[in-house]
C-alpha cells in the first residue's frame, strides 16, 4: 500500500549520492527546506551539482552546504543576497563553479525535465552576455536562444502539508520552485509541515500530485533560516 | 479462428488479469480504452494502483453507478467515472507533463498490430475512408516506462496481430514490453519476441502458428 | 477600475473575425463552452481556424459551427466519435482541412504559446506517420521532433466560477484544456457558470489567474452537450 | 553633480509618481526591486493595476504592516508583503509563462544604463570581482509588453546613465520604452531618444549635457 511518509530525515535523504544533481526549492528563504538541506550535510555526499535560484544566507541551509565543501556546480538565477558571504568567498577562490541563468529560464528548463520536453527556444538572454555559446534561431523573425531541460537526480522541497500519497499543498510565495522541482527529479524527498489526511485536500487544490513525490518528512516547526542568519548559527 | 480454437487460451477476462498480476503495489497505471480498462477488476488484494486517466485526473475510481453520473467527470473514453479521496486534477499541459516526462509507470494499450521488435499499431488502420485521430497514444508509449498491450492473438479474420512488421501507421517504434493476448504472454526482449507463459491448451507451435512473428521460448 | 464580466454573450464574442484562430476548450462535452460556440455560429465569422481537442458530437456546438461552414481549419487529436457526423462528411467531401496532432503535444503546443515558448523538442509521435516533414533531433540519443507554439486569436472556455478579475475555477475534468487555452489567446472569452466574490476564491486555489483572462459571461444554466444531442437538437 | 543641480529636476517621489501618471488603469504590473517599489505609492485614484511578483504572486499589496511579516509571502525583492483580495498563488513556471507570453503590461524598471536604442543594462556592472547575479531581468525585458525604467540621469560621481551605448553588460536590446530621470522624461521611438518632458529647471540643452546620448525633441 503507499505511503511515502518516511520516519527519519536521515533515512530521507541517505540515497544522496556523490556526484548527484540536487534540487533544492525555495525563493530566498521562503520555500528553503533547510532541515533536509542540513541532512545533506550530515549525510556527507560530495561533488554535488546543485539547482538553486539563489545560494544561501549566512552559514546555514544551502550556505552550510556550500561551506562544507560538499558544491562542486551550482545552477542558479541570483547567488548574490545580502547576508551571503560563503558563495562570494567560495567562487572568488575558484572553489565552486557557477552557472547563471535567467530565473525564467532556470524555471522553465526544471519544468522541461518534468515534462518530458528536452529542449526549448525562448528570447530571454538574447543579446546578452549569458547568451553566449547559445545556440540562436529566429521564429517570426525574432532571435531565440536554445534552452536545455535540467534533470536532478534529487529535489529537496518544502511544502505546507502532505498525504500519505505524497499529495502537496504549499503556502504563499514559498511555493515558487516547489512544484517544478517534484517534477524533474528521480526522487523528491519533501519535509511538510503538516501531515494530512487522505482526501483532505481538496482534489481541486492539489498542487504537487502524489506522482511527482517520492518521500515525505514531517518537520512539524521548521526553523526560520532569516532567524538562524540573524543569530548568526551555524551548521553543523 | 475455427470452432475448435474456442476451448483453448484466455478469455478476456482471464487476459485482464493476467495484466493485472504484473501491476506492481504503489505503480501509477493508465489504462486505454476498451479491454485495458477491464484490468483494474483484477488488481490483487493488497495492492493499491492509482489510475491517470490524461483527460486530467490522477486517482480515478471506478465507473460512476446508474444515477451518479456527471458530464464533468469523465475518462479518456469519456466514460462517466468516480475519484477516490486522495484524488488530483489538472489541466491537459500538466497531465501529459506527467506522461511524457516519464512519471507514469505502466500503460496498458491495445492494439490493431505489434511486432517482434515492440512496435506498436494501435490508431489508424491507414485506411483512407476512415477520419484519422491519434488522441494520447502517441505521448502514452513515447512517456510512460513501460507499456503493456493486451489484444487477442489475432483478428476476427484469423490474421495474427503478432507480425514481424507492422503494416498499419506506427503509434511507436520498439516501445512494447510485454503482449498479454488470449493465447500467450509474450515479452519483447533485445527486439525479440519470448514466450513468457502459454494459456491452457496453448502449445509453443500451435502459438507460433497464428503468429506471424517469429517467437523464442527461454 | 477591472470588472472583465460582460452583460451579454453577443458583445462577448463581437469580435471574433473572419479568419481568426480561435481555440475551444473541452474534451468531449466536458468543458466544451457550448453557449459561447453558439454565440460563435450567430456571430458568423468564416474562415476560421479552430483549435480543438476533438471536432463535436451531433448537430450542436463545435459541430453546429462546422456545420454552418465558418471553420477552414481544425487543429486536433481525436475528431472521430461516436455521434459525430457533421466533421466527417465535410472533411470527406474536402470541405474542411485537418492538422492532427496527439493530444500532449497539442495540449504543450498551447501552452508554449501561452508561456512564450517558440518551439520545443518532443520524443512523442516519433517514427509515426505524424513525424513526417518535421524536424528532427537527438537530445541523450534519442531522436525528437520540433514542434511549434499554436497561438491563437480568441480563446472561448467553459469554467465553473469566475471573479470580476477573471480569476476562474473549473470543475473537476472539466478543467482540461481551459487553462492552457486562456493563456494562449490574445482575447480568452469564458463562460462561467457562477459569479464569485472577489476574495471568495482561495488564491492558492485559483486555477487559471485573472491575468488570462478578458471577458467573462455568466451562464447559470449551460447546457450538456450529450443531452441536446440524444435530443437530436440542431443550432441555429 | 553640483550643489547648483539639487534645485533642478525630481526627486525621487516625483519621479515615480510621473511613472504612476502613465499606468493605466486594469494593468497587470511588475515593479523591479528599489526606486520601481515606489511606484505603486503613486497610483492615481480611480485607477485600479494589478501587481505581479515574479516569485508567485498575482494581486501583490502593501508592504506587510510591522509585526505581521509572513516569511512565506514576499516579493521578488525578499521584502514581506500582503496580498489583495482576488490575489492568486503560482509556481515558478507559471509565474515566469506570464512574462514571457507577454501577459504583464508593464514592468518598471531601475538601470545602470539605457541607451538611445533602449538597450537596458541593469544587471552586472562587468566588474570580475562582483558576484554575477541576474535573477528575473532578462526575462522581464525580453517578455513584458512595454518596460519603463526609472533612474537618476547621471551616476554619484555625475556620468551621464543614458548613453550612446552601454557599456555595461546588457540586459536586452531595444527593450525600453520610456525613461523616467530625475531630470526627464525620455521616449524611445525608431531607435532615437525623444523628450517628453522637461523636470523643472531643466533646459533641452542642459539636459543634453548630462546625456551622452543623442537627444531629440518633438
Amino acid at each position: 500500500m503507499i505511503n511515502k511518509i518516511v520516519k527519519s530525515i536521515e533515512v530521507a535523504v541517505a540515497d544522496v549520492f556523490d556526484g548527484a544533481t540536487v534540487m533544492i526549492s525555495g525563493f530566498g528563504e521562503a520555500g528553503s527546506p533547510v532541515e533536509l538541506i542540513h541532512a545533506l550535510v550530515d549525510n556527507g555526499a560530495k561533488n554535488l551539482t546543485i539547482v538553486s535560484n539563489n545560494a544561501g544566507s549566512g552559514n546555514v541551509g544551502l550556505a552550510a552546504l556550500i561551506e562544507n565543501r560538499q558544491v562542486r556546480k551550482i545552477i542558479c538565477s541570483f547567488p548574490r543576497t545580502a547576508i551571503s558571504v560563503v558563495f562570494p568567498e567560495m567562487y572568488r577562490s575558484g572553489k565552486i563553479e557557477l552557472e547563471l541563468v535567467p530565473q525564467g529560464t532556470l524555471a522553465e528548463r526544471i519544468r522541461a525535465a518534468g515534462a518530458g520536453i528536452s529542449a526549448f527556444y525562448t528570447q530571454t538572454s538574447v543579446d546578452t552576455p549569458l547568451a553566449e555559446g547559445k545556440e540562436k534561431r529566429d521564429f517570426d523573425n525574432k532571435t531565440h536562444v536554445l534552452e536545455h531541460a535540467i534533470k536532478a537526480d534529487f529535489s529537496l522541497v518544502k511544502c505546507l502539508g502532505a498525504d500519505k500519497y505524497g499529495n502537496l499543498i504549499y503556502n504563499k510565495t514559498a511555493r515558487n520552485f516547489g512544484p517544478i522541482m517534484c517534477m524533474a527529479a528521480k526522487t523528491t524527498i519533501v519535509q511538510a509541515k503538516n501531515i494530512l489526511d487522505v482526501g483532505e485536500i481538496d482534489p481541486e487544490c492539489v498542487i504537487t500530485p502524489g506522482i511527482f513525490v517520492k518521500r515525505v518528512v514531517i518537520i512539524t516547526n521548521p526553523a526560520d533560516e532569516s532567524k538562524l542568519v540573524a543569530e548568526k548559527r551555524r551548521y553543523p | 479462428m475455427k470452432l475448435a480454437d474456442k476451448k483453448i487460451g484466455w478469455s478476456v477476462n482471464e487476459m485482464a488479469q493476467k495484466v493485472a498480476m504484473d501491476i506492481y503495489d504503489g505503480a501509477y497505471v493508465n489504462l486505454g480504452i476498451g479491454m485495458p480498462e477491464l484490468v483494474a477488476g483484477y488488481i490483487p488484494e493488497g495492492r493499491e494502483v492509482i489510475y491517470h486517466t490524461e483527460n486530467g485526473l490522477l486517482g480515478m475510481g471506478k465507473i460512476a453507478e446508474p444515477g451518479m453520473e456527471d458530464p464533468e467527470l469523465v475518462n479518456a473514453g469519456k466514460k462517466y467515472v468516480t475519484a477516490i479521496p486522495g484524488a488530483a486534477y489538472f489541466n491537459h499541459a500538466e497531465s501529459f507533463a506527467m506522461i511524457r516526462g516519464g512519471h507514469i509507470n505502466i500503460c496498458v494499450l491495445g492494439a490493431y498490430q505489434v511486432s517482434e521488435e515492440g512496435d506498436l499499431a494501435n490508431w489508424s488502420t491507414g485506411n483512407p475512408d476512415d477520419i484519422p485521430a491519434v488522441g494520447g497514444a502517441m505521448d502514452l508509449v513515447a512517456g510512460v516506462e513501460t507499456i503493456f498491450v493486451i489484444t487477442k492473438h489475432c483478428t476476427k479474420s484469423g490474421e495474427s496481430k503478432i507480425v514481424k512488421q507492422c503494416t498499419y501507421p506506427l503509434t511507436g517504434k520498439s516501445v512494447v514490453s510485454r503482449i498479454y493476448s488470449d493465447l500467450a504472454i509474450l515479452e519483447v526482449i533485445n527486439k525479440r519476441l519470448f514466450v513468457k507463459e502459454l494459456a491452457p491448451g496453448v502449445t509453443f507451435e500451435y502459438l507460433q502458428k497464428k503468429s506471424d512473428a517469429r517467437l523464442y521460448m527461454d
